[in-house]
Formats: structure tokens, C-alpha cells, sequence
């Protein structure tokens, strides 16, 4: 195996509150390699979010350790190593789409013309083309969130971490993004770091899917996704599919507290 | 209807003024009074409520503002009052009018020179020292504490010391001026620069954008109403000062200088005169920067439709 | 005992010596009198403190109290304790003004609020214009102290004989080092401190006489002063409540003030300085005149006679 | 707050030599004039020492005014007329009076005009016009009419420390109790509450930022108004009459002496309403 | 049929923006009878939202008109006649989890143990027993979605409108939430209006599924779903259920600009 793009090693958190400490994580032990499409899954605030954030230096451990590419997650940061999609859309209210989805490459400081192309290719490909000049406030749920994937795609990381990024979308569009992403991935060979809360999702997208489960949060199983790197959307009716569903289903329903 | 209401109440007050200036008083004529100055109120109401743009937008306040004027005369005159305590509008506007050219020069040193020069070194100054406060946190913690003493230097103790500084002309005014916009602009962008959210925060961090970008780019956007508060507050406040300022040694000419002095000589429709050219300097200064506040913060939930 | 108020035009200072005195010595309590007093300050008018109705008695200099007759707040002199004015000019010797002719293309610090009309007076009479060109001189609105001249920002400064002038002296200056113009001695003086009441209640014979009370005992209020200045700066400074004043700078205030002083005639205004006055504001020209005309019932001497 | 310490003793050392610095230039003049007045021609050394304990000078020493500070709050008992501790709080009762004043119009008017259409419309621009005439210059028509009415002593200095700190209050106000966002008004509205209902539960929250934003600017211009009505009211006691003598006298350490003190006192009430912010701040679940 | 609850006829809206109008409903003519469950499903920007804002009195209709419960939806809000959960969680950053949820109880003058009895039984049922004391931002976004959904059953509305509540939910979490849901509709005959993208979601909920295309957002089906007050998870196994997911699919794929 090539050397890891993100190496945990005993990953810990714990967030100190006023009434006493959250292990958001614990002991999180998990490589993955270059070229991967890693799917986190598991219950509503099992610290898929916290491990994301960690990895993008946005949260500091407070236990064990993590590389990113080798580095710490600090010098990942700053070599603007990886993309970010944020669970909610993080629009500047005061940029129309196209200057919000334009802000990450004016910090990079791509040129003018080359910024406006490639946001507008990034709109079109999330379906957005036409509302270029609206506010965010003037967009559906959807809508924004699908700006917020167009904005980080559009500067091309090596290092995708997205956090629910189709949420809030049908699942038609939801489906075309899939197929978008994958053929993304399989063009660039992107390492993608994706949370989901759709096990045929996961399924249909990932290398590998994780399970993980609250209270402390941490990693309860790693289901190997060997569907091949071309997978039309009829793949999900496939018994190979639907065995890695039920797989991925148990691990979850095994971590969650209800007695279901 | 509003149009009727307008005549009714324009023309009554015209009738009371020419009772009043005609040397009228008694039962009849202060029921009047009380009667259209409460058809007044009802207009101005009316016209408050009215749609947001253009004409109608303005015609609320000066309904009020003429409104106000009129019952000032009518008062005035119906008590008597002495000129030295309250002129009446009237013997106002017919100074202002013969003084005009004086009022001008005045104007001319005090706003033109004065309080423009220091209301945007002041409040410059205030925000330069913001943006250093908030990328070095070291002098944050420092640096705070002491611009609460300076916002607390009393212009009347302060105006004396510029004065013997920077000498009688403007310069002195100009700096103290600076000394009273400083602080409101200090105060109001450090709260602004904090205000920006977590999560559009993290982004920034996520695209290693360096602190001035982030500055750039997220902080001072969000900052914009703060800032534009205290631009707002400021705008008068820079008048005032100059004014004041004037109070203690100037040229012979400004409206601080005419203030004082006539104010001694008991040449009160001179003063009011001049206070109400510091009124709509003011107000129309405001008033611009509330234009620009609109369009600056157009996506702010206070402003957004 | 009947009620007074007495609104003064500066703060406690021994400028108003006499009447501390008068009522620290029990003065007024002998002539049945219950007075208070207000000090004055650089925002306090004292003829629009008497038209709010918050004085029986103000003290002012006479070209305001003209000012503010003309303006509707019809004063009246009934007491003139100053005789001669304190106001002058001071100069730096090194500048090498000697003369007032000296005084061309100078920049002066002038007190405005009214006192700037003996100097107009003396500027026309000396052929200087006051418009800041090179013929003549260039004026300053001075404010309450002497630093423009310490500080070099002007070449003369207003003062008066009893304050400002010692100011100087204690900024470092010897007498020689100073040219002093005296407006007394340039025909310019106008009557300083004089006692004013609102005319309408002069029609009430039994309020001029209570004001020939009052103006009895104040004047032996100032005549006491006269001969025990050190001890009528020590009740001044009683009366101090800025707790700023010192007693050696009150001592030599009451000195000066003693030599303006004319308790002889019971406060009786001299009609030609009074005439003197009036001339001096008539011929000052501006372009606003604290006067227009030579004002009428501007005095009398009914309140002074009422004393006797 | 303790962690303000340090960098506030830091950058005070580094003021305060720059202070001297300046107090030596600024003076350098007048000493010289001074000694060459009277003949003599002193040394560099005896030159800087002049300049710093000159009685008159352009920028007193920070010792001097310190000593002062000292000399007039330490060595005198607080009742005296001489001492500043006295004056100091003639000024903080008016200031505070007209603190609680100012804030509480400046709120209602707030709240009225977010309220009322008509009242932003036909108020509000002469709210601010009032704010452009100069208190000053009507402090003392206020000071006697006031009197004419019977109001005497605090009160009217409270009213014009009044109508100095209404206006950041009100300014500031409006901007936050219009700060919430469309979905939070919108969450309100489906549970159909009232006005006083959006306006507790929804406005005054969400307006405390800028509220306190506002406090902190007024509470500096109530001490400030409460100085400039002392001139007015006679300036028979407080850090005004203080100043006003000062000048007045040409002493110029003693003007310095009641600006500091004028400073402090604003300073430690800004100071308290900051502590108050991040108190409330803490309640309200902030960030840590 | 009893009265409906909800009377639309050719109901349209159209948002003036700066570069021209929005047509974002067009012609909507819809009759909900009491105690029915309603779906919205449609691509993202369709009008879902809009079309619920304008039952809420959020937004006034350009065109048409509306009935709520009888009367215009203005009366029907000042009656607190529903109850709206929003797309966004929306809730006070200075309130704790469970001052959050009591807030609509405060504003209904309810008394304060009734107030505080009735929001823990509901944070409770969506699984944040425990979380009562932290703020918004101490919680994950699921857990912020499931807080809103809390806040809004507290109330006991007749009538629920509910915008993608459960969007941000893992399966598991979802299904339990579909149980709990549909418990108590069935309990209580509520009227339920519900905007979702996962189709089996809609079927397994709903009496009719109202499909929604956009530009201009428009009604384009109405499916009904006639399995019965009686649903266990299962029965998204059974042909009936099958079937219906399908019409529904087509009926989505049909209204959808892709060419998937
Ligand atoms: N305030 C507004 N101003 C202008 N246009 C708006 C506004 N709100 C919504 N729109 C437009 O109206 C259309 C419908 O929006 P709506 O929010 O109803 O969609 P939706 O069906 O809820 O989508 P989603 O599933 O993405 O939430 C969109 O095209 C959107 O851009
Ligand atoms: N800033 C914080 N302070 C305290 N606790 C926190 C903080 N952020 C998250 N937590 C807690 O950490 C745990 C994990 O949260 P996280 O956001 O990682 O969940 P998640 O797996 O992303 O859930 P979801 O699917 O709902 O988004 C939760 O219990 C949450 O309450
Ligand atoms: C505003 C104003 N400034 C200065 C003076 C001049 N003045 C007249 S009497 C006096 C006190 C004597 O030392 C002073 C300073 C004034 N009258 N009003
Ligand atoms: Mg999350
Ligand atoms: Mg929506």
C-alpha cells in the first residue's frame, strides 16, 4: 500500500462543556490510501463531523495521533490540501452563487477569467447554471447546498472531505451528483472523504465504508466495497450490492441504542 | 384624503400664526392650537404608514418637522416668551436670511475644514487600530483597555490642550474631532470583526486563506453594520465636537465662535440660527451615510426587504 | 428676613470680594437680607439667568447689559462699585511692540462675548483694520487664559489687572519684559462690574428699597474688603467649592481689585463714564454691534439714593 | 482578565516612555524662552530636568501628574473640596444618573421605532438633527429653563449627560432588534406571538451585542455630558468645574490631573460593562 | 368529504428579483382533508418550501387563492392552527436544547412544568434525553434537526407542516422517526404536510403523494397510497408499496431537466 493520505492512530476528542466532557471520539485507528473513496456512516452524532473537522485541523485532538499526507493536519491545511463541503452551506450572504463559489479561487489567487470559467462549469455540472447572479437567500435548501458542492470542487483539491453534501437534494439529482462524483473520482483519482446517511449511497460511491457508532464515538466495523471502478446506477439491484447494504445496515443497526 | 387633512391642518396653522403674530390670544385661540395640532399628529401618522419609497418617504418628516415649527411660533408668541430664552422660528429664519454670508463662512471653516478632516481621520484611526487589535490579540487585550480612556477624555478637557497643541485654526478643532470619533469606530469594529460566524470562519481556515483575505473577504463584510453604526453615531457627534472645541480660542469665524459669542451677546436668533445649520449639516451627513449604509449592507436582514 | 439672589458673571473669585465679605460679616443679615450666591462661569449669561427668573440682582459689565437691554431684557444699573476698567492688553517686550502703533500686521488674542468692543473701538481709533491683512491686525478669539502668549501662538493677549496678567507674570515673565496697555489709558474703558436689575420692578417701591438694602451693605461688604484684602481672600476662598483656588493668587487678585474700587459715593454711577461708554460701543463698528442707538433708562441713581 | 495584564502593562510602559519623550520635546520651548528670559544657560541634564517638572507646561510629565493625582485624592480626607475623589463622584453621580436615563430612552425609542412605521419615518430624522446641535450652546438655556421649572442640582447635569448617550444607544439598538434572521422571525410568526413575544424572546436577545456595544460608547458620553453641564450649573464642584479652573488658572497639571481622572472613572465603568457583557455572553451559551 | 384543511386554487406566486421575476408556483390547485398525510416531493427548487410558506402565512400568493381550515391563512395562523418545522433547524444560538423546545410552549402561556414535562417527553422521543442542557452549536446537525422536530411536536398542533425533517438523519434514525410519526397520526388524526426527497419515505407516510416539477414549480401528479392506517417497516417490501414507489419515480423522472 502507498503511503496513506490520512493515518489515525488511537484518535481521541473530547470536548470539555460546562456540564462535564463529550467524547466525541475514541481511539479511532484508520488509513486510507491514496485514490480512495472512504464513506463514514453511523448514527446522528456518532462524531462523523468531529473525525472530518480533525482531519482538516478545524478541531485539534486531544488524544493519539493523525497524518495527513504525511504531515499534521496543520501543514495539510495550509498546502491547501483538501476541499471541504460543510454539512450546512456556508454561504456569504453579502456574494451572489457565482462570488461564493468564486471565493475559494480568488484566495488562491487564480486569475480573473479563469475564476469565472471554472465556477461557471462547476454551477452548470451541480444544475445550477442560470442562478449565477442570485443571493443565497434567494435559493432553496437545495439549491444552496449545491453551491456549496460546486464551491469545493471548483478548486480541484487532491483531498475531498464532504460532510452530507446530498442531503438535502431528490433523489434524481442525488443520483446524477452520484454519477458525477464517481466519474469525477475515477478521472482524477481523488481521495474522497464523504459522510453519508444513505447506506445504498455509501455503497454505490465508496472503496471502503466505515461504521461507526456514539457514546463514545468511534469505529465499530470497515466494509470492503469491491465493486470495481465502473458501476452504472442498475448496480445497486446487483445480490453483490444489496449483500454490502445488509453488511453495512447490520454494522449499524448493531451500534444504535434503539432496540429497533 | 391625506390631501384634505394636509390642507386642513396647513391651513389652520396659518390662521394661528396670523392670530398669533396679529397679537390674538384667549380660550378660542388655544383650542385651536390643541384641535390642529392634533389633526397634525393624525397626518403624520397617516403619512408614516404610507409605501417606503420615494416622495411619500419624505413627506412624513417634514409633516412633523413643519408641524413642530409651527407650534413652536405659535407658542412662543402666544406666551411670550422672551427672545433671550427662545426666539420664535420666524425671527430666526429673517436673521438667518439677512446673516446668511456670515452663516456660510462659518460653516465653511467649522464643517468644511474641521469636522470633515477630522471625522475621517477619527474615525479611520479608530478602525485602523481595530484591524491591528484584532490580528494581534496581544495588543487586543492591551491596547482596549487604554481606548476606554481616551473615549473618556472630556471634550471640554481635552478641546483646551488641542488648542494650546495645534493652534486656533482649524487644526485644533480638526483634532478633536478625531479624539471624539475615534472611539465609537474602535468600539463598534472590534464588536463587528468578532461577529463573523463559526462556520463561515472554519471555511476560511479550510482554504488556508491568510488572515488578511479572511479579513477581507469575510470579517469586514460582516463587520459593515457594525461599522456603518458607528459612522452613523459619529457623523454628529464630529459636529458637535468642532463646535465645541470652538468654545475654547478659534479664529474669528466658525460656528462655535458665532455660538459663543452671540450667545454673550444675547443675540439668540443668531445662535439658533446657526444650531440650525449644525441640525441639517448633521442630519444631511447622516443622512448620506445612512444612504451608503443601504446599499453597503444590502444583504443584512435589517435592510433586506 | 427678605430673600436675594445674586447671580454673578465669573466664578468665586475676590473679583466679588465685596460680596462674600458683606455676607460673611453679616453684612446683609444686619440689613435683613437673605442673599444667596450663584457664581457665574464662561456658559453663564447673567441677563438670561435674570429673564429665566433665577436672579433679583445680577452683576455684568455694562456693554452686555446694553447688549441684552436692546435684545428685550430691559437692565438697569443701579450700583457701579468699579470705577475704573482692569482690561488691557499684554505684550511680549521681545516682540518689540512699544507703542500701540507698534501693533501693525501682530496677531492679538481679544476676549469676544461682548468685550471685544472697546477693542474695535480702539482698533478703529488707531486706523487698524481687524480683518487678518497685513495693515492691520490679525485677531484671535482668546479663550479664558494666557497660554497663546506663553506659548508664542500670539504676540499680545487680553488681561485684566487683577488675573490674567499675574498669570503671565508667573509663567516665567519679569514687568520689563512686558508692554502693557492699560484701555483706560487708551480712552477705550468701558464700565466693568456694576449691579443690574430687571427695570419693570423697579416700579415697586418696596424692591428699590430692598435693593438700597442690598446695595448698602455691599458696598460695606467692599469697603471691608478694601482695607482687609488677605482676610477678604480667606473668606473668598471659603466660598470656593472647585476647591481650585489658592490663597496667595486671591491675596494679590484682592490687592488689584481694591485699586478699581470707588466705595466713597455708596456705588453711585458717575453719568460721564457712563456717557464714555456708550461712546466708546457706538464707534466700535462690527458687522454685528453689541448696540445700535444710545440706549434710555439704561440707570439710576434711585436704588443708590434709597441707600441713604 | 488576568490575561490582560501583561500586554496592558506592556504597552503602558511603552506609552509612558514615549510620554516622556514627548513631554521633553513638546516643553523644550517654553524652557528655553523661559531661561533665556532670565539669562541663563543651562546644561543639557538641567535642561531635560526643567522640562519635566516645568509648572506650566505644554505636556506634563507623567510623574507630574501622578503627584498631583496623589496630592489631591490621598493626602486630603474625600470630603474636601480639594480633593478629586470628591469632585470625582459630583461628576459619577450626575454621569450615572444620566447613564440610566439615556439608556432607558434610548432603548424605548429604539423599541418604538422598530415598532412603529410611522415613527422611524417622522422621528427619526429629527432625533438625529437634535443630535447635531451642540449641547454646549444649549446647556445653559436648558440649565435655566430647567431652573425656571424648579429642577435644580444633579438633574439637569443628568438630563444633558442624557441627551449625549441616548443617541449610540438608539443607533445601535434599532440595527439589533432588527438583527435576527428571516427564519428565525418566520419561526415566530407560524406561533403567531406577539410583538412582546418576538420582542423578548427574539429581538433583545439577538440585539445584545450591539446593545452592549452602545452602553459601552454612552456610558463614555454620559461622563462627558455630565462634565459639560457642570460648566453651565456654574462649575461649583466635579471634574468639570476641576477642568474648567484649570484652564481658567492656566494650570495645566490639574487639567491633566481631572482628564486622568475623568479617564479612569469612564474606563472602570466601560470596564464593568464589558465584565457585564461576557457575563451575560457566558449565560447565553457562547463560545467559549 | 368533510371541509378540507387545505383549499388551493390555481394558487400562484411569482418573487420579484433584481435580474427579473421568479415564477415559483404556478396554478397549484389542492384539496388535504382533515386527518390526511400529504407529501411534497419534487426536484430541488420546485416550490416545495414555498408552497408550505404560503399555507403558513409566510408568504402572500400572487395569483389564486387559499383556504386554511376555512379561513385565509393568516387567520389560521394567528389561530395557531399548525405547526412548521423548517428545512434549517433554526434554532436560538442563547437557548439551551430545551429552552429552544419550550420556547413555542412560553409563547402559548403554558405553565412551566407543563412546559418543561412536555419538552423533555418529546426530546425524549427523538432520542436527545440527556442533550436538554447544551446549546445549538454543542450539537451535531442531525441532532440540531431532530431538537427542531422536537420543538415542533411540543405544541400539539392540528396541523403539521414539515419541511425535509428528517434530511439530516442516518436510516436507522429515520425509520425509528417514520414509526414515531406515523404513531402518532394515526393516534391523533392529525393533519400532516410533509416535504421529503426519499420517495420510499413518502410511500411508507403518506395517503397521497403530490408530485411537484419546476420552473415554474407546478403540481404534475398525485399519487394515492392507499396501504392502510396499518403500517409496519415491512410493508416497503410488498408489491403494493413497490409499485407506488415507481409511479412516483416516473413521475419525478418525468419532471426533471436531466436526461438521466
Ligand atoms: N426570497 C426569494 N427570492 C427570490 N427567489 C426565491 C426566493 N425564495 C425562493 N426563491 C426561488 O423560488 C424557487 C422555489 O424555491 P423553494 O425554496 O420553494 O424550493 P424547494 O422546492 O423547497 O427546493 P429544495 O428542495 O431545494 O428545498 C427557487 O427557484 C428559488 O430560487
Ligand atoms: N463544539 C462542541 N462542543 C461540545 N460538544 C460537541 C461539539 N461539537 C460536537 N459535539 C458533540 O460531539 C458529538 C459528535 O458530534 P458530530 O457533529 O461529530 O456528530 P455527527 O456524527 O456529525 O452527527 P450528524 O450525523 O448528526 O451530523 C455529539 O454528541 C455532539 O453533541
Ligand atoms: C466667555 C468669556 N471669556 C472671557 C471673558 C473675559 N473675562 C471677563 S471677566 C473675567 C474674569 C476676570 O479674570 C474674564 C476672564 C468673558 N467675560 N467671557
Ligand atoms: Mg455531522
Ligand atoms: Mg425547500
Amino acid at each position: 500500500m502507498a503511503e496513506p493520505v490520512i493515518a489515525t492512530r488511537d484518535l481521541s476528542l473530547v470536548f470539555t462543556t460546562r456540564d462535564g466532557p463529550v467524547q466525541a471520539l475514541s481511539n479511532v485507528n484508520l488509513d486510507i490510501a491514496p485514490g480512495e473513496f472512504i464513506s463514514l456512516i453511523g448514527p446522528s452524532g456518532c462524531g462523523k463531523t468531529t473525525l472530518l473537522r480533525v482531519i482538516a485541523d478545524l478541531e485539534r485532538a486531544t488524544g493519539g495521533s493523525i497524518a495527513v499526507n504525511g504531515r499534521t493536519p496543520e501543514q495539510a491545511r495550509l498546502a491547501r490540501d483538501y476541499g471541504y463541503v460543510f454539512q450546512a452551506p456556508a454561504l456569504l450572504p453579502w456574494r451572489t452563487i457565482l462570488g461564493n463559489v468564486q471565493l475559494p479561487l480568488e484566495i488562491m489567487g487564480i486569475s480573473r477569467e479563469e475564476r469565472a470559467a471554472r465556477a461557471k462549469a462547476q454551477l452548470a455540472l451541480v444544475n445550477l447554471a442560470g442562478f449565477e447572479r442570485k443571493f443565497p437567500w434567494q435559493l432553496s435548501g437545495g439549491m444552496q447546498q449545491r453551491a456549496s458542492i460546486a464551491r469545493a470542487l471548483a478548486f480541484e483539491p487532491k483531498l475531498l472531505l464532504m460532510d452530507e453534501p446530498f442531503g438535502a437534494l431528490d433523489e434524481i439529482v442525488r443520483d446524477h451528483l452520484n454519477e458525477q462524483l464517481l466519474k469525477l473520482w475515477s478521472a482524477t483519482r481523488k481521495t474522497v472523504v464523504f459522510v453519508t446517511h444513505s447506506i445504498p449511497e455509501a455503497v454505490f460511491l465508496s472503496t471502503r465504508i466505515v461504521v461507526m457508532s456514539p457514546r463514545p464515538g468511534r469505529i465499530t466495523d470497515i466494509v470492503d466495497c469491491d465493486l470495481g471502478p465502473d458501476r452504472p446506477l442498475e448496480i445497486r439491484e446487483t445480490p453483490e450490492f444489496l449483500r454490502i447494504a445488509q453488511r453495512v445496515r447490520e454494522g449499524l443497526r448493531a451500534g444504535h441504542s434503539y432496540d429497533v | 384624503m391625506t390631501g384634505l387633512l394636509a390642507l386642513i391642518v396647513t391651513g389652520g396653522f396659518a390662521a394661528l400664526i396670523a392670530t398669533v403674530h396679529a397679537g390674538a390670544g384667549g380660550t378660542g385661540f388655544w383650542m385651536g392650537v390643541v384641535a390642529t395640532t392634533l389633526l397634525a399628529a393624525w397626518l403624520v401618522q397617516r403619512l408614516g404608514d404610507a409605501p417606503d419609497r420615494g416622495l411619500p418617504a419624505l413627506a412624513a418628516p417634514v409633516a412633523f418637522g413643519a408641524t413642530v415649527l409651527a407650534l413652536w411660533e405659535v407658542l412662543v408668541l402666544g406666551l411670550s416668551v422672551p427672545m433671550v430664552l427662545l426666539p420664535a422660528p420666524s425671527a430666526i429664519a429673517a436673521r438667518a436670511w439677512l446673516a446668511a454670508p456670515m452663516l456660510w463662512g462659518d460653516f465653511a471653516q467649522t464643517f468644511l475644514k474641521a469636522v470633515l478632516s477630522g471625522y475621517v481621520i477619527g474615525c479611520g484611526a479608530g478602525f485602523a487600530l481595530a484591524l491591528v487589535a484584532d490580528r494581534l490579540p496581544f495588543l487586543r487585550r492591551g491596547l482596549l483597555p487604554l481606548g476606554n480612556l481616551v473615549a473618556a477624555l472630556p471634550v471640554v478637557g481635552i478641546a483646551p490642550i488641542l488648542v494650546m497643541w495645534f493652534g486656533f485654526d482649524w487644526q485644533s478643532k480638526a483634532a478633536v474631532v478625531v479624539a471624539m470619533t475615534f472611539f465609537p469606530m474602535l468600539v463598534n469594529t472590534v464588536a463587528g470583526l468578532a461577529a463573523a460566524g463559526a462556520l463561515e470562519r472554519d471555511l476560511m481556515r479550510s482554504y488556508a486563506a491568510s488572515p488578511g483575505q479572511t479579513l477581507w473577504l469575510l470579517k469586514l463584510p460582516s463587520a459593515l453594520p457594525f461599522i456603518f453604526t458607528a459612522l452613523k453615531v459619529n457623523a454628529p457627534l464630529a459636529l458637535i465636537g468642532a463646535i465645541v472645541a470652538e468654545f475654547f480660542g478659534s479664529p474669528t469665524q466658525g460656528m462655535g465662535f458665532r455660538i459663543t459669542t452671540e450667545a454673550a451677546k444675547l443675540a439668540l436668533d443668531l445662535v439658533w440660527a446657526e444650531i440650525v445649520v449644525a441640525a441639517v449639516a448633521g442630519s444631511a451627513f447622516y443622512g448620506l451615510v445612512a444612504l451608503a449604509e443601504r446599499a453597503a449592507t444590502f444583504w443584512h436582514p435589517s435592510v433586506r426587504p | 428676613q427678605e430673600r436675594v439672589t445674586l447671580q454673578l458673571k465669573w466664578v468665586t473669585q475676590a473679583q466679588f470680594a465685596g460680596y462674600y465679605v458683606a455676607q460673611a460679616r453679616g453684612m446683609y443679615r444686619a440689613a435683613n437680607l437673605d442673599v444667596r450666591i450663584n457664581a457665574g462661569g464662561p456658559d453663564i449669561a447673567p441677563p438670561q439667568v435674570m429673564a429665566g427668573g433665577r436672579a433679583d440682582v445680577v452683576v455684568e459689565w455694562m456693554p452686555a447689559a446694553l447688549a441684552s437691554r436692546e435684545r428685550g431684557v430691559p437692565l438697569v444699573n443701579i450700583a457701579q462699585p468699579f470705577k475704573q476698567s482692569g482690561l488691557m492688553l499684554t505684550c511680549r517686550a521681545e516682540t518689540g511692540i512699544r507703542t500701540p502703533a507698534d501693533l501693525r500686521g501682530r496677531t492679538l488674542g481679544v476676549w469676544f462675548s461682548g468685550n471685544e468692543y472697546p477693542f474695535l473701538a480702539w482698533m478703529a481709533r488707531l486706523n487698524l483694520p481687524t480683518n487678518g491683512t497685513p495693515q492691520g491686525v490679525r485677531v484671535l478669539r482668546q479663550g479664558f487664559n494666557v497660554d497663546p502668549l506663553l506659548q508664542r501662538q500670539a504676540d499680545c493677549v487680553s488681561t485684566m489687572t487683577y488675573n490674567e496678567y499675574w498669570q503671565v507674570i508667573d509663567g516665567g515673565f519679569r514687568p520689563d519684559q512686558l508692554t502693557v496697555f492699560r484701555y483706560a489709558d487708551q480712552g477705550v474703558a468701558t464700565l466693568e462690574d456694576g449691579l443690574y436689575v430687571l427695570e419693570n420692578r423697579l416700579a415697586d417701591p418696596a424692591f428699590v428699597a430692598r435693593m438700597g438694602r442690598f446695595v448698602r451693605a455691599s458696598m460695606q461688604g467692599w469697603d471691608w474688603a478694601r482695607q482687609n484684602p488677605d482676610a477678604a481672600a480667606a473668606i473668598v476662598l471659603d466660598n470656593d467649592t472647585s476647591g481650585a483656588q489658592t490663597e496667595a493668587h486671591q491675596r494679590r487678585m484682592m490687592a488689584e481689585i481694591a485699586k478699581l474700587l470707588d466705595t466713597s459715593g455708596g456705588g453711585r454711577l458717575d453719568p460721564a463714564d457712563y456717557e464714555r461708554t456708550v461712546q466708546t460701543l457706538l464707534s466700535s463698528g462690527g458687522e454685528s454691534p453689541v448696540i445700535t442707538r444710545a440706549p434710555t433708562g439704561a440707570w439710576t441713581h434711585a436704588v443708590v439714593d434709597a441707600a441713604r | 482578565m488576568s490575561r490582560s495584564i501583561l500586554p496592558v502593562l506592556t504597552i503602558c510602559a511603552g506609552l509612558v516612555l514615549l510620554w516622556y519623550g514627548g513631554a521633553i520635546w513638546m516643553n523644550w520651548q517654553v524652557v528655553a524662552d523661559t531661561q533665556a528670559r532670565a539669562g541663563a544657560t543651562p546644561g543639557l541634564m538641567e535642561m531635560v530636568r526643567l522640562t519635566l517638572n516645568h509648572a506650566r507646561p505644554l505636556l506634563p510629565a507623567p510623574h507630574q501628574i501622578l503627584d498631583e493625582l496623589w496630592r489631591s485624592t490621598a493626602t486630603l480626607p474625600v470630603t474636601s473640596r480639594r480633593s478629586l475623589v470628591h469632585h470625582a463622584w459630583v461628576t459619577l453621580s450626575a454621569a450615572l444618573l444620566g447613564f440610566g436615563m439615556g439608556t432607558a430612552f434610548g432603548v424605548l425609542l429604539a423599541v418604538a421605532v422598530v415598532h412603529i412605521r410611522a415613527l422611524e419615518r417622522s422621528l427619526m430624522p429629527w432625533i438625529v438633527a437634535s443630535q447635531a446641535v451642540p449641547v454646549l450652546a444649549l446647556a445653559p438655556i436648558v440649565i435655566v429653563a430647567l431652573g425656571a421649572m424648579g429642577l435644580e442640582g444633579l438633574l439637569p447635569k443628568a438630563i444633558i449627560a442624557a441627551y449625549l448617550c441616548f443617541f449610540p444607544i438608539a443607533i445601535g439598538m434599532v440595527k439589533g432588534l432588527r438583527a435576527p434572521d428571516a427564519t428565525a422571525r418566520d419561526l415566530m410568526r407560524t406561533w403567531s406571538a406577539t410583538q412582546a413575544q418576538v420582542f423578548w424572546k427574539l429581538r433583545l436577545p439577538a440585539s445584545l451585542p450591539f446593545l452592549f456595544a452602545g452602553l459601552k460608547v454612552a456610558m463614555a458620553a454620559a461622563v462627558v455630558g455630565a462634565i459639560v453641564a457642570e460648566l453651565p450649573a456654574g462649575a461649583q464642584a466635579g471634574l468639570g468645574a476641576r477642568l474648567l479652573a484649570g484652564s481658567y488658572f492656566g494650570q495645566t497639571i490639574q487639567i491633566w490631573a481631572a482628564l486622568v481622572a475623568a479617564a479612569i472613572l469612564s474606563a472602570t465603568l466601560v470596564g464593568l460593562l464589558g465584565a457585564a457583557e461576557r457575563l451575560v455572553a457566558r449565560r447565553m451559551g457562547a463560545r467559549a
